[in-house]
């Protein structure tokens, strides 16, 4: 029987162009017509070291993280140390290597990848050799490779584009004379795959939401792995005109960006969780003006610097909590690529309604994940809220039915518009009367009904309704959560999956009230489950929980389900 | 409503907050003269501060106001200049504000170069929260925290805006109204960031930079001397005795940031939705 | 009868002296032999506006705010409308007016405080005046008021000392000759309160716990009302040996203070909520690299700058969950000036021990709140936790059975020290490998369970264990909760006031289980209620929530618990 | 453990993260040989970094450490020299790490001269991160980020320190790593804050300020130039043309903030439980 899924896992040190290959032969096997998902890890470091890129090749749509490797190109000295680390009995590696390989379960290919890439010029060539080799191996055609190839080094020069080509050939053929048995492998599952649907990396859904929202403001300060998003709307900035602006730091990027929505932009900042720490007064001010802002959050491993370039759910409880003082907020946690592309839409548009900060809480894993998704999916659901024309007498903060006031900004209109810091009247000059005061906190808190109201519902997987024990996920979860229940959902188990976090739904409270719970977090302590307790007052007894940097793989999910479903 | 008078002032019965005597009257009266004399538009006119004394000016003015956080007064004048190139925009807030909390936003918005007007209120203390050193305190003032007196080097905001190559750079005395309000003219009018740091007595929290300290403390900056000349502008600047009140550098043409950075000058708020077809150009890329 | 309690407040502008006279004031009471508390309330600027400050002379201790006045002394512009706000039947007011009093139930003497001031020498003795009313027409002796005063002003020179002498005589005789029947008042409680109690405010209560700790560095930023705290201990550097900094904002002083304890320091840091925001990062560093800090968090109400001078409890929620990451930290909420003392102590102890970060949260009226204190009550308990002479191979991050490591310091001893915000090994250097991270992981997060048990356990008020509704505080409400308790405490109601907040101390769950719960909390949403519900699954059925910026009345606690009690 | 070891040098198995080629290593030998040649007690040497390739520094040298946050090596490092003014203290970070997030400890711990010394690795770039443009990024150098180029005014180390009054301004160049070690000397030596900014290729990120290129636009000090008159080192930090390579200002003599600002010199976490009789004595200020 063809199996009906594939894992390739490239190793290499940083600068041995492991990404760029394993992006290029992600796009080629889409055009293959197979469903991709590539999810990467990497070390703190620019050169040496030891990352990799694991490509899923799946029948359907399927982005978990998964332990099993079925082709292993290994180009780096740890090479066969990582091999070791994650090969199973049907596991061949191409290695260049002649260290013993006592323990490894998995086959070995010993391949010459330095001799074959300097015969086409430079040693830089050996990652494409190992696509080469892939391809190969599995009988799939050269050509589309060879086409991606040369798009991918058109600006480097004929040479370069040459030898790429001349490499993928050599792997290719040395694929085919060590196929080891090859790999029976279902066929292309859609031919429409090629065409149809995009191959996105999460940084780029972000992106595409942010441009689809209308945001035409950013400003940050670098940090792994939110810089991403600012490459992005950089890159797209003068097709949209977006202003970015590279801050000094985080807190001035903050302030420009409420600085700048004050003034009428749609404006996103993107940080990590310690460029978040420095956001915070900025957060508090944003609510305590009504100043729409929407703020990216691209967790990693704390405390502090923590593991740079790792993936973690460590931030929940500070962005739900961050800021001083009380304020309302939203924060979203979407958990798959076309959720990332909707997202941001959301974002932008709740944040205009509501006149509130809204945080989008992502991972490293989910950023750097690629994969392939229709481009139909891809809608433009933003609304572009008004931006009302001031009279003479307007007043920034009037008090309204709903504590929501028509937002005007300076120079568009008669009026004056005034945004203060300091607990302020309607016309938004400072005041210390305790009476407005007290009205000015229940003006900014009332409009918490509203949006909890419009909370996005959760995603059920199986049927909660009837369930009596269910698995929660949130943020880049969810495709570990919807595979695992697939594959292993004993009777009365099912799932939901949280792409926003809060405010919570109400009727959600309704869901879990009486059932076992179990969460599933990428973090030590399971502060979802915290939230739940808190929000709901359920008691969530499992907590499925992991903060070593690694994301969950699937399998480890499958076995935990496993566990609580028979407990 | 006061906002439909034709004026930058505030109603009679507005509630100053400043302490009677307070430099920071001058310095309001002058900063009225000269957006009075200039005839700017109120409804275009943005101004921008931080928290203290200094950073309730913004409450004082009848126009548009942006009355921020803490020591973070030039970055979000930054955004709102870069959000809308159409407004004018000028910052007003305290020495410990703008060179203490914000001291990373006055080198980095420097280097920019935005078309924004920085006016410093430099009373040499920290006004509000009662007294304590400031940046700009001079040595051996003793104050409850510095109980041994100041023993910093006084930062110098001319020298240091110098060196950023800043291309205005100004000092004024809160004492001289007519002369603050002529500085502060040239600086709005001016094409890129413009720094006036205005001397200004606190009444009541520095007893050792009076009015009358002031006055023997401080020159016009010479005749002969040239604004365009950075290393005399430096040298001008950290010279030793009396402070030198007027422009000390001037360097006209650099571009501005909103030039240099902006995607067109029409305010981010009029632009229209991104392009359907142009959205379609990007997700080609991801095919 | 005679009244066991009198309330007597002070009014005038900012500059006006009112806190000075009511301090004098104070002092001059306890000397006379009453329990006296001073309550402050003032405006955000510096000469202007109006500003309170309550003196409660009580038979036995009592600091709770009343909204009581029995003598009104109004010298601003303000004085007759604050007048109008606060008076009751029985008040009297002197206040230098001629405007209508229509409407005030309390009595008015138009006293021309100025005049007597001007015969006096100058218009700034009015304060004195007033002081000197009061102790005339309470009949209470005026030499201790003259010794005060003359301590006060020693540094003015004679001039003022002798002009404020004289117009606390001519105040005296005013009183005497207006005393509008009188304020029939017990006699003095304790004629042992002159020597052997302080009057400290709450400010001062924790300086003093700083200094009995061995505090010997702080870094700080100025900001409402957690400077007075950096200039306590500036006051008493030299004596104590303290190393005093003004940093250039928040997160150099907290920079700088984890910096200082890694190199040996007891080192604190003192800021509000907008300040802390900037703090997170530091405090998720002093976590990562295990570094004991202390650090003050005086609320004010916010959000953003919000009202500066004025009082909530808005920021636990922050403090909880502030700074990236997941780590331990102690949240400490003393309640009473004694508890202020032992709190800070107690910081230092916690935090050496388990080299973890200490937040004490205070408030603007907790730290301005002036009161009477048993100097027996102020305890040394501080324990100075060795640091270790290191050898060579000194490890400090060494794997121990409960997570914490033997501190060492660098230069003391023949080890080297490394202390890293990166992900690092037991000597401190930087790895990746995702083993050490999960132990490292578990090391800093298993000293929790020592930590918990550890945990200050909640002051009672009545009995809890039979109780079927208990009122629950923490922090500046102590006082309140005690006080209303036993004026209106209905069958099966009791208090509990938590004094740490964080960890709770494990066997509270057990106490709250079961009960019908309240809260008081100066702020808007019940934090305490959330965390509460959070830590120990247990619901709050009522909140008493206050977030004007002003601090609960015990009338107002007084009437909530009889409306709880009787629902 | 190597710790026991009496040099610098970390095991041979280290695992250095830095790029083959990069100017990081020069420093790093550079440094090394200072130390050594000053003599230097690894077990009282502190060496501070925040984070960035630069900030890696000391994971590399076999000395006591705080590798802390990105742009917050001053403050700590300060800390750790007011609590024990005994050991040497030197901050080696990036120039994104103590320009750019860092740039306000920058000033202000130029303000207070605690006797340490900062040595910037200016590669002119976030490596760490990727090659965005940094606070020294010269202008028009395309990045992920600065798509059209930098824009930005240059942050000029030498100047800003020299109007700040820093006692000792210096820069070198890596791949000079004789003279870079020597002016590192003469920095460690210094009594203040010394300041020695190190030009160093990114060869990775950096393709505009290369080796060759670094030749070309670099020069030595000139001989006539006088360290200690702060105008012309001013106009030397600030002239067109090639980067002047040395000591552009030293001035010695100025009290140290550990001198003024702390009681006494024995090290904090040496000192005794405060006195009882002074505690007894502070209470009765509240009789
Ligand atoms: C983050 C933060 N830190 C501290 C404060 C407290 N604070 C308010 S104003 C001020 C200093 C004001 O000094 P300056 O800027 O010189 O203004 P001045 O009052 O002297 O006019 C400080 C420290 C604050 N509001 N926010
Ligand atoms: C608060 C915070 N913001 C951002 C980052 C991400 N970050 C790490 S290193 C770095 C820049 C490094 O540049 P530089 O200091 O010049 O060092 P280099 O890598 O070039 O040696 C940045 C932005 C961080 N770690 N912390
Ligand atoms: S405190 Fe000083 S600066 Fe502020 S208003 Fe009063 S006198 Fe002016
Ligand atoms: S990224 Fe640049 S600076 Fe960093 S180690 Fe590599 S070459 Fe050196
Ligand atoms: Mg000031
Ligand atoms: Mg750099």
């Amino acid at each position: 029987m063809p199996q009906d899924e594939l894992s390739v896992v490239f190793e290499g040190a940083a600068g041995q162009g492991i990404k760029a290959m394993a992006d290029i032969l992600a796009a080629t096997l889409k055009d293959c017509g197979y469903f991709v998902s590539v999810s990467h890890e990497y070390m703190s470091r620019i050169r040496g070291g030891s990352n990799t890129a694991q490509i899923r090749i799946t029948d359907k749509p399927r982005t978990a993280y998964t332990r099993r490797t079925d082709i292993y190109i290994g180009l780096s000295a740890e090479a066969l140390r990582r091999y070791h680390e994650r090969s199973g009995t049907g596991s061949v590696a191409y290695i260049e290597h002649d260290a013993p390989s006592d323990g490894v379960p998995g086959k070995i290919v010993t391949t010459p990848f330095s001799e074959m890439a300097a015969e086409c010029g430079s040693n830089r060539y050996r990652n494409t050799v190992g696509g080469g080799i892939v391809l190969g191996m599995l009988a799939l055609p050269l050509k589309p490779f060879i086409t991606h190839l040369e798009a991918a080094f058109a600006r480097s020069g004929t040479d370069a584009m040459k030898g790429n080509a001349r490499a993928a050939a050599l792997g290719y053929g040395w694929g085919e004379a060590h196929q080891d048995g090859g790999m029976p492998f279902s066929p292309p599952v859609d031919t429409d795959l090629a065409v149809e649907h995009l191959l996105l990396t999460g940084t780029q859904a972000l992106g595409i939401g942010a441009v689809a929202a209308g945001c035409n403001f950013l400003s940050s300060y670098p940090m792994s792995p939110a810089t991403g998003l600012m490459t992005f709307l950089a890159a797209h900035a003068e097709a949209f005109g977006i202003v970015v602006d590279q801050a000094e730091d985080e807190i001035a990027a903050l302030n420009a960006c409420v600085g700048a929505s004050f003034a009428g932009a749609r404006a996103l900042a993107s940080t990590s969780g310690g460029g978040f720490d420095l956001m915070q007064e900025g957060l508090s001010l944003a609510a305590m003006t009504e100043t729409p802002v929407v703020i990216h959050v691209a967790q990693r491993p704390g405390p502090a610097t923590g593991l740079p370039t790792r993936t973690e759910q460590g931030d929940l409880s500070l962005v739900l909590h961050g800021g001083h003082g009380e304020f309302p907020r939203i924060v979203l946690a979407p958990g798959s690529i076309s959720e990332l592309v909707t997202a941001m839409q959301q974002a932008f548009s709740s944040s205009s309604r509501y006149q509130v900060p809204v945080i989008i809480l992502t991972d490293q894993h989910l950023l750097d994940l690629a994969t392939t998704i229709p481009r139909s999916v891809i809608r433009r659901i933003g609304s572009y809220p008004s931006i009302i024309q001031t009279a003479c007498g307007y007043r920034r903060y009037a008090f309204t039915a709903d504590g929501i006031s028509p937002r005007g900004v300076p120079g568009y209109g008669e009026g004056i518009v005034r945004a203060d810091s300091d607990e302020h009247d309607e016309s938004g000059l400072i005041t210390e009367s305790f009476e407005m005061r007290r009205r000015m906190m229940e003006k900014r808190l009332k409009r918490r009904t509203a949006m909890a109201k419009a909370a996005l519902p959760p995603s059920a997987f199986g049927d909660p309704e009837s369930a009596h024990t269910l698995f929660l996920a949130w943020g880049s979860t969810r495709s570990l959560l919807e595979e695992a229940l697939e594959k292993t959902g004993g009777e009365g188990c099912a799932g939901l999956h949280f792409s926003q976090v809060y405010p919570l739904p109400p009727d959600v409270y309704r869901l879990l009230q009486g059932r076992r719970l179990a969460v599933i977090e990428n973090n030590a302590t399971g502060q979802f489950a915290d939230l739940l307790t808190r929000e709901a007052g359920v008691v969530v007894s499992h907590r499925i929980l992991k903060s070593s940097g690694e994301p969950f793989a699937v399998e480890d999910i499958c076995e935990a389900l496993r566990e609580i479903s028979n407990a | 409503m006061h906002d439909s008078l034709d004026s930058f002032d505030m109603p009679e019965t507005t509630d100053v907050a400043w302490c009677p005597g307070c430099g920071n009257f001058k310095l309001l009266s002058a900063m009225k003269r000269a957006l009075t004399d200039l005839d700017i538009d109120r409804t275009r006119l943005v101004m921008v501060s931080g928290i203290g004394q200094a950073g309730k000016a913004p409450q004082y003015l009848n126009t548009n106001m942006f009355n921020g956080l803490h020591g973070r007064a030039l970055p979000a004048a930054l955004g709102i200049r870069l959000a809308n190139p159409e407004l004018t925009v000028v910052v007003e807030s305290g020495d410990g504000d703008i060179y203490g909390e914000g001291g990373n936003h006055f080198l980095h918005t420097i280097r920019r170069n935005p078309d924004i007007t920085v006016i410093v209120h430099d009373n040499m203390v920290y006004g509000l929260t009662k007294g304590q050193g400031s940046p700009t305190s001079c040595r051996g003032m003793v104050t409850p925290v510095q109980v041994r007196g100041v023993v910093m080097e006084p930062f110098n905001p001319a020298a240091v805006a110098i060196a950023m190559n800043a291309p205005f750079v100004a000092r004024a005395y809160a004492g001289n109204e007519d002369e603050t309000a002529s500085i502060i003219m040239e600086a709005i009018r001016f094409r890129g960031t413009a720094l006036v740091d205005v001397l200004q007595p606190c009444v009541v929290f520095n007893s050792m930079n009076t009015y009358a300290w002031f006055g023997e403390h401080t020159r016009h900056v010479p005749e002969e001397h040239d604004p365009g000349d950075r290393t005399a502008a430096f040298a001008l600047a950290t010279a030793e005795g009396p402070i030198p009140l007027g422009i000390l550098y001037r360097k006209e043409g650099r571009e501005t940031y909103e030039e240099l950075a902006c995607c067109g000058r029409t305010p981010l708020h009029l632009r229209k939705a991104p392009d359907e077809a142009e959205f379609q150009n990007m997700l080609d890329l991801y095919r």
